[in-house]
């Protein structure tokens, strides 16, 4: 009862775009990052599908990382939205252009 | 090992006297200046090359390296004389001297920045008449830009921004199109030649030329490389029409700037068409004889007829300089032994008097603050030697006898008369009524600003020039002077490395 | 590169209760169908074992256990030994009005329950109760039920901020930042038991513990992980404690600072399902215990009696719990964060540190 | 039968037993709506301001850390399941298996040692921190 | 050759030295947080990148990972997936330079500054993920090299978390970091998929032996992604735009750092990926289209959307982040030049340029945290006659600007003409155009250089400020990278052997 490979990657796609549909329409820095997480993670889906259709286990090991290295980035983004708050009262990715003149 | 010592100390010269303090600049950057002069005086004498650098020929304190690898070709450090470069290097180095002994009085701000920048446009100069490899020269070559941008630039009169620019901007684009033209026809020549040594190329150039390049035939690209290049150099010299930066340089630069600009800068462009159009191209030089004689002839009557319509001194000085460089491209396009060999002669001759007279003006302009000839007279009153060097000057501009002036144009208009391209002694005798017309500016500014009553339209008090701005006039007059009664102390070395050139590579 | 299924481990041999369920009704014959009923059966039976057994300890035994630490008389008027006021509690209950605070953020606010309560009985489905009493068994159950014990933080996140109450806000902050707290030093030291397993498969884990560590004088003493490294077990312990937020670690819902915590809010129903996921999970907690430390459903008797003694272990932990709730004081948050940002997580790791060499050194 | 669907049907049964619940509810109760009744609780005074408040800013800290330790120990599961393979094989050296891990281990520990120093895990800041003048948050 | 030998691990040793430098850095600060012990600390940074700048020119000069007598390739590879070649320690160099410049300038730029440690710390880590970049030859390793470079650099960016621009700065870094890593990683995910390997070289092998067919699609679209990931790191035409804001808000030391060596990190792993992973031709034939084509096209428009912004600003930071987009396109060429039977002249190019740009553009940085240092301001007109002020700082300017421009005497001058040349050697009509671009470009780019020279040299400056002080640590870097710069015109040769037998042995 094995799902085939297409699936997958059909549902990767699917979870990829909507990842990116919220990247370009999100202006809260919160959801601009659950964005860019689902991406991350319909990458791991490819990962994890490709490594069992291909029968080696390199796809899932780097999947084991990337969750790492997006928690890491998670952490990381965190820290910067936090003070981008404490500077500009608000967490909308739009409200700060000090440097647009 | 004797060009790069004389590179080295310019070099380490300039940094030095950067970093120094202002107060003590001026002398300390003349104290350096000093050890290349006599350096290359010194090698002057101790000469030994003969023939032509990049064809049949030795070559005098010759040093040759491997510097770097370009795909197939090899790129050195290849410097030596010949008998045309090592004139120009002890042109230079003088002049460096001389001019910067004459900015002690004018220049008073930012005075290390000014007398390093300085002493780098001299190690630079004589890095372009020293470099035998394309890259080499080429550094050297855009070297000289930058700082002469900065001296005009900073130090400048009230329009300094605009000429500065405007003297980059003309430069550079000429750079790039000859450079451009000039890698074309290397990678043209295709497995003929390894390096970027001007000697290979030259002898490629005359053993065959280019089989083409970027779908041109190769005679088709001999000759856009030709045009190319020529334009390039010719803003450079400058000719008509690509003069119209050397004006405004030269009346915005400081007095030493000016010195330099007028009495090597100027000659660079001339040497680089000698070095490559006139050495590596002889067939298209027969081609475009009549267009390039044209040309030369233009920019003598009409850079004279400038100079007769402007009141400002410096301006009349940097208008006849369009016109003197008239008479080296007639001379070296002649392309016989006295037309080449007394281009040659003239390009240091004029650099010389070129020199005395920037810095007799700037003399006057130190004391007087004006330099429109309509706002003084009877500057002979106040301070006589200054002005009588400035006659003396003036007497050589127009080609004196036993001034240095009548031999090179002499000499250009004896080879032109022998040129063997049509109506060359039609285009020769309407240079030589430019002559005339120098005279008729020379003199007519000498009347109005020195004879007559003493009258000065500015609130200045003057008084005779200090003795430093004066020695160096007198030291170049006594250049010009010699140079105009032995002339072949320097046209000897010159046509035995000329003859090779028109000798189709032999010696 | 055509794929082809990689090599499984190899799958443990014991029979898991669905099949056993299809066996005994038939229903293996009805193919995918029939399957599905008999798996959907066996998640009702483990399900409801759950209830009953929070039914009767959340109402009874925990009034029973603190009345008897604290010498008092707990429930006795209902039923034998009162245990039917079960019955009367989960009526009066259920029949409450259900009181919604006015700001409520009503779907976070009807979500939370169903998710504290859900996730902790999604856990069991993978422990091996004995007696063959075992849902599932998939390669990776030990990770799978830190993973699904830590759904509970979002629930309870979500009930504090729901209710717009600050103190609701306050707990739910604070049981948030308890859980991530202890759930690293729970999970590290987890791992010193997958070290000596070299598994993550419940039933494998519960076979490792089954061999016999030392006899003396004839009585074999399994080498249960309490007994092979009781240190990692006392680790998990504490931090289990904590992770289910039972003193001294009960300061998201401390009565006496912030009234009831994320749950101040709830009522009827709402409450009900709170208070179940609580225990649920108290038992969950119990329940890990039991498997990795204790030998899981393993004790004298026959085989069928499995299911006895992994009930005894869970209600043995449960006991401690509602000990320890009675004797130690609570700590202040302040240091209940630095206990385990600064000595369970040092000391976890500490802990895997020197088994792993032990391991090592000993192999 | 796959193990995963066995999981899938006792989530199911876990969802069913609450909305059981509340569906029983739903029928007992009663509803008796009333302004008052539904004011948040605060211990029996009038609710002031809203519960969008500041809190201590330490909780995103300790977030923040748990984020990247919980991760990591992710990284470190696979590494515990094979320890013992790999240990009683000898394939590999004792130091080549346990090597990497305590490095890793090392590594973490330094990043909390930093945490730990700068305050990151310290709930209140003594008045003598205070006093240092620092505003580490 | 080397007297003593080494083990396999030691090979690595110029990014276990960052590696190092950066956890002894945490670890000092944690004995001892909030030490403001400047030159303890900048000097651990500085010591730490001139180690490794040592140990990798010394393997470099030893010869280590490069190409046997008898055919065999040399390299040394510690770990799976990661390797030492000549490549890898030329970008090794790189990073280690900038590192150092950055660390020694710092000093005087973090004076007064709460998180000194941090600071360092992270920009050491930063380092050491660029120097893996380098190493790293499996797309696992890439990744997380990649992570490991960009978690750093985003906190850099936003250290300053007073200053609303720094701050908006870092937001906006990482907000398209982020995005641009998931891509990449979905990029990693597909070509993964089709070939079944995240070793470079396995991949190539799959291709090779036409064991994707059927594939071309998703590998298409992967190598698609992958494209997408390195214009983001090397802030190139479609990624570029976060570049502007995040380095003229960012410190401007950081902004150095992420300009030079970033961007050359970014390349390494464009370079080694596609000279690597995808063969020409064999992905040619799998995915119908030539993907130099691509790079081509990106070459082009990079340099000169990079180079016509830059032209149009006032402020000088946010002109220098263009212009380092427009030097990201130069560098492009080196992979648009690639071809089936060679290139290496025109890759080699590319390196050499890279490194050329890491001392100029690091300087040209460096001069913009001395004018913030100075607190003079940030346009054109703030900048006007500082050079009456500050002689030796602006002649190091004028030489950093003049090198980017390409003019001589300065070594710029000699890698934009080796890429010209090489461009040109390739002799197909989409390399004749960019040939042609990059001639445009450099005339352009002359313009807005040569603004910044004469503001800061001949205008006269529009208010009077006080006297400026000479800040020791940022003076001695910007006069390093100003003397390196001159220098590096003569003693060009054997950094051009370097790049272009690296590029030749990563070719072959």
């Amino acid at each position: 009862m094995t799902v085939a490979v297409e699936y997958y990657v059909l549902l990767s796609m699917g979870l990829f775009c909507i990842g990116l549909f919220g990247v370009l329409t999100r202006r809260n820095a919160l959801m601009f990052l659950m964005s860019v997480e689902l991406m991350l993670n319909a990458a791991n889906i490819n990962l994890i599908a490709f490594s069992f259709y291909h029968g080696n286990l390199t796809g899932q090991v780097f999947a084991l990382f990337t969750m790492a290295l997006a928690a890491a980035e998670v952490a990381v983004g965190l820290g910067i939205i936090l003070v981008l708050y404490r500077n500009f009262r608000d967490v909308d990715v739009t409200v700060p252009t000090t440097m647009r003149w | 090992m004797m060009i790069e010592v004389l590179i080295a100390v310019a070099l380490v010269g300039a940094l030095v006297t950067f970093v120094a303090p202002n107060r003590i600049a001026g002398k300390l950057a003349f104290a350096i200046s000093l050890v290349p002069a006599v350096l290359s005086l010194w090698m002057f004498t101790a000469f030994d090359g003969s023939g032509n650098a990049l064809l049949e020929g030795t070559l005098a304190f010759e040093s040759h390296y491997e510097w770097l690898q370009l795909g197939e070709y090899s790129i050195s450090w290849f410097v030596g004389l010949d008998g045309i470069s090592i004139p120009l290097v002890v042109l230079t180095t003088i002049l460096v001297s001389l001019a910067i002994m004459s900015s002690w009085t004018p220049i008073d701000d930012r005075e290390s920045q000014f007398y390093g920048l300085v002493l780098f446009i001299e190690a630079n100069l004589i890095g372009v008449f020293a470099a035998l490899d394309f890259f080499l020269w080429f550094i050297f070559w855009e070297a000289v830009l930058i700082p002469m941008y900065l001296l005009i630039g900073i130090w400048g009169g009230p329009r300094r921004k605009y000429a500065a620019i405007k003297f980059f901007v003309y430069t550079n684009v000429a750079s790039l199109v000859m450079f451009g033209a000039f890698i074309a026809l290397v990678f043209g020549l295709g497995d003929s030649v390894t390096s970027f040594a001007l000697p290979e190329i030259a002898t490629a150039m005359l053993e065959g030329g280019p089989d083409g390049f970027l779908g041109l035939e190769g005679t088709t690209l001999t000759s856009v490389v030709f045009v190319a290049m020529f334009l390039g150099f010719a803003v450079k010299v400058p000719v008509v029409p690509f003069h119209t930066w050397l004006p405004d340089a030269h009346v915005e630069a400081p007095t030493p700037a000016s010195v330099l600009l007028a009495g090597v800068l100027l000659k660079m462009g001339t040497y680089a068409l000698l070095r490559f159009n006139f050495t590596m191209f002889p067939g298209q030089v027969e081609t475009y004889a009549v267009p390039i004689a044209a040309i030369a002839v233009i920019s003598v009557i009409y850079g004279a007829m400038l100079a007769l319509a402007q009141t400002d001194l410096k301006r009349i000085v940097a208008y006849s300089s369009v016109s003197s460089m008239g008479y080296v491209i007639l001379g070296l396009i002649a392309y016989t032994q006295f037309g080449v060999g007394g281009a040659t002669f003239q390009m240091v001759s004029h650099g010389f008097i070129s020199g005395l007279m920037f810095m007799a003006v700037g003399v006057i302009y130190n004391a007087t603050h004006t330099r429109l000839v309509t706002d003084m007279s009877g500057m002979a009153d106040r301070m006589p030697v200054a002005v009588g060097i400035l006659i003396a000057g003036a007497f050589g501009y127009m080609g004196l006898p036993l001034m240095s002036g009548f031999y090179g144009e002499f000499t250009i208009f004896f080879g032109a008369f022998q040129a063997d391209f049509a109506y060359a002694p039609l285009f020769t005798s309407l240079a030589m009524f430019g002559i005339v017309i120098v005279a008729g500016y020379l003199l007519f500014a000498l009347q109005r600003t020195v004879f007559g009553p003493y009258e000065l339209e500015t609130d200045y008090e003057v008084s005779r020039a200090p003795l430093h701005d004066v020695v160096p006039m007198f030291v170049l007059l006594g250049i010009i002077i010699l140079l105009g009664v032995a002339p072949d102390l320097i046209f000897e070395m010159i046509t035995d490395a000329v003859d090779p050139i028109l000798n189709g590579g032999e010696l | 590169m055509v794929g082809g299924v990689p090599p499984l481990p190899l799958q443990s041999d014991t029979v898991l209760l669905p099949e056993r369920i299809g066996k005994l009704t038939g229903l293996d014959q009805f193919g995918l169908g029939g399957e599905l009923l008999a798996t959907f059966l066996a998640a009702f039976i483990v399900g409801n074992i759950m209830l009953a057994m929070t039914g009767v300890a959340g109402p009874w035994a925990k009034r029973k256990i603190t009345a008897a630490f604290t010498d008092r008389i707990a429930v006795n008027r209902l039923g034998p030994a009162g245990l039917l006021i079960i019955v009367a509690d989960s009526v009066r209950l259920l029949s409450k009005e259900l009181i919604v605070p006015e700001h409520a953020d009503r779907p976070a606010y009807d979500l939370a329950p169903i998710v504290i309560a859900s996730s902790a009985l999604l856990g069991f489905a993978v422990i091996p109760m004995g007696s063959g009493i075992h849902l599932a068994d998939p390669e990776v159950g030990l990770v799978y039920v830190f993973a699904v014990a830590g759904i509970a933080s979002i629930g309870l996140m979500m009930a504090g901020y729901s209710s717009a109450n600050k103190y609701s806000m306050l707990g739910g902050l604070r049981a948030v930042a308890q859980n991530i707290a202890y759930e690293i030093p729970l999970v590290v030291t987890g791992m010193s038991v997958v070290i000596f397993a070299g598994t993550l498969q419940m039933s494998a884990i519960v076979e490792a513990q089954a061999q016999t560590l030392v006899s003396l004088g004839g009585l074999d003493i399994p080498a249960w992980y309490a007994l092979v490294n009781p240190f990692a077990f006392v680790l998990f312990l504490v931090a289990n404690f904590a992770e289910v937020g039972r003193n001294p670690f009960d300061t998201p819902e401390a009565p006496t600072e912030i009234v009831a915590g994320y749950q101040t809010e709830y009522s009827s129903v709402y409450f009900v399902l709170i208070y179940l996921g609580e225990f649920i999970h108290i038992f969950l907690g119990g329940a890990i215990i039991a498997t990795i430390f204790l030998g899981g459903p393993a004790g004298p008797g026959p085989d069928g009696l499995g299911i006895v003694w992994f009930i005894i272990k869970i209600w043995g932990v449960f006991f401690l719990t509602q000990w320890l709730r009675s004797a130690i004081p609570r700590v202040r948050i302040d240091q209940l964060i630095e206990i385990g940002w600064k000595g369970l997580l040092v000391l976890s790791f500490a802990n895997l540190v020197i088994t792993a060499v032990i391991v090592g050194l000993i192999a | 039968m796959n193990d995963w669907i066995a999981i899938g049907a006792l989530a199911l049964v876990g969802l069913l037993i609450p909305l059981g619940m509340m569906a029983v509810s739903y029928l007992l109760r009663p509803s008796v709506p009333e302004t008052s009744k539904r004011a948040t609780y605060e211990s029996g005074e009038v609710p002031t301001g809203g519960t969008r408040i500041r809190f201590n800013i330490q909780y995103y800290m300790v977030a923040l850390l748990f984020l990247v330790f919980d991760i990591e120990t992710v990284l470190l599961f696979p590494w515990a399941v094979v320890y013992l393979d790999a240990v009683e094989s000898d394939a590999v050296s004792l130091l080549e298996i346990l090597g990497p891990m305590l490095l890793f281990v090392a590594i973490l520990m330094v990043g909390l040692a930093w945490a730990w120093r700068n305050g990151a895990v310290q709930w209140a800041q003594t008045p003598r921190q205070l006093a240092s003048g620092d505003d580490r948050q | 050759m080397a007297v003593l030998e080494l083990p396999e691990w030691a090979a690595l040793a110029p990014a276990l030295i960052m590696v190092a430098t950066a956890l002894a850095l945490f670890v000092f600060d944690s004995v001892s947080p909030r030490s403001t012990n400047r030159s303890l600390l900048a000097g651990t940074a500085a010591g730490g990148a001139l180690a490794s700048l040592a140990v990798a020119v010394w393997y470099t000069a030893a010869g280590v990972g490069t190409p046997t007598i008898d055919g065999g390739r040399g390299e040394i590879e510690p770990i799976h997936g990661l390797v030492v070649d000549q490549l890898a320690l030329y970008f090794m160099i790189v990073v280690a330079i900038v590192t150092a410049l950055i660390a020694v300038a710092s000093y005087d730029y973090l004076a007064g500054h709460t998180y000194q440690a941090e600071y360092y710390s992270l920009v050491m880590l930063a380092a050491s993920g660029m120097s893996l970049m380098a190493a790293a030859n499996s797309l696992v390793t890439i990744f997380i090299a990649l992570e490991l470079a960009s978690l750093p650099s985003y906190a850099l960016v936003a250290i300053l978390k007073d200053n609303r621009g720094s701050v908006e700065a870092g937001l906006k870094y990482f907000l398209i970091g982020a995005l641009s890593s998931a891509i990449f990683l979905y990029g990693i995910s597909l070509v993964y998929g089709a070939t079944g390997h995240l070793y470079l070289a396995d991949i190539a092998a799959v291709l090779e032996a036409g064991d994707a067919d059927g594939f071309g699609g998703l590998l298409g679209l992967g190598i698609l992604m992958l494209i997408g990931g390195f214009a983001y790191k090397t802030a190139s035409v479609p990624f570029h735009f976060w570049a502007p804001e995040a380095y003229e808000g960012a410190p401007a030391p950081i902004s150095a750092f992420l300009s030079s060596a970033s961007k050359a990190a970014g390349f390494v792993i464009a370079f080694r990926v596609f000279t690597t992973a995808f063969p020409l031709e064999a992905t040619q034939e799998l995915i119908g289209i030539d993907w130099t084509i691509a790079f081509v096209i990106l070459a082009i428009a990079t340099m000169t959307i990079g180079n016509f912004a830059a032209a149009t600003q006032t402020n000088v930071k946010r002109m220098l982040a263009y212009s380092s987009i427009g030097h990201a396109g130069y560098a492009l060429i080196g992979l648009a030049g690639l071809t089936a039977d060679g290139g290496d002249l025109v890759m080699g190019a590319a390196m050499m340029h890279l490194l050329v740009y890491g001392f100029m553009n690091t300087g040209a940085f460096l001069f913009v945290a001395l004018a913030e240092h100075w607190g003079v301001g940030r346009t054109f007109e703030d900048y006007n006659g500082l050079s009456a002020q500050a002689p030796v700082a602006c002649a190091a300017l004028v030489v950093f600007m003049f090198s980017l421009a390409g003019v001589p005497p300065f070594a710029g001058f000699w890698s934009k003409y080796f890429l010209f040349t090489g461009a040109i050697s390739i002799g197909t009509t989409a390399m004749l155009a960019v040939a042609a671009a990059l001639v445009v470009n450099s005339a352009l780019s002359l313009y807005y250089y040569s603004r910044l020279v004469k503001a800061v040299l001949i205008e006269d400056p529009l208010s009077d400020r006080g006297a400026l002080d000479q800040p020791t640590g940022l003076y001695a870097a910007l006069i390093v990278a100003a003397v390196m710069t001159v220098a590096l015109l003569a003693g060009f040769g054997p950094i051009a052997e370097a790049a272009t037998d690296a590029a030749a042995a990563a070719l072959a």
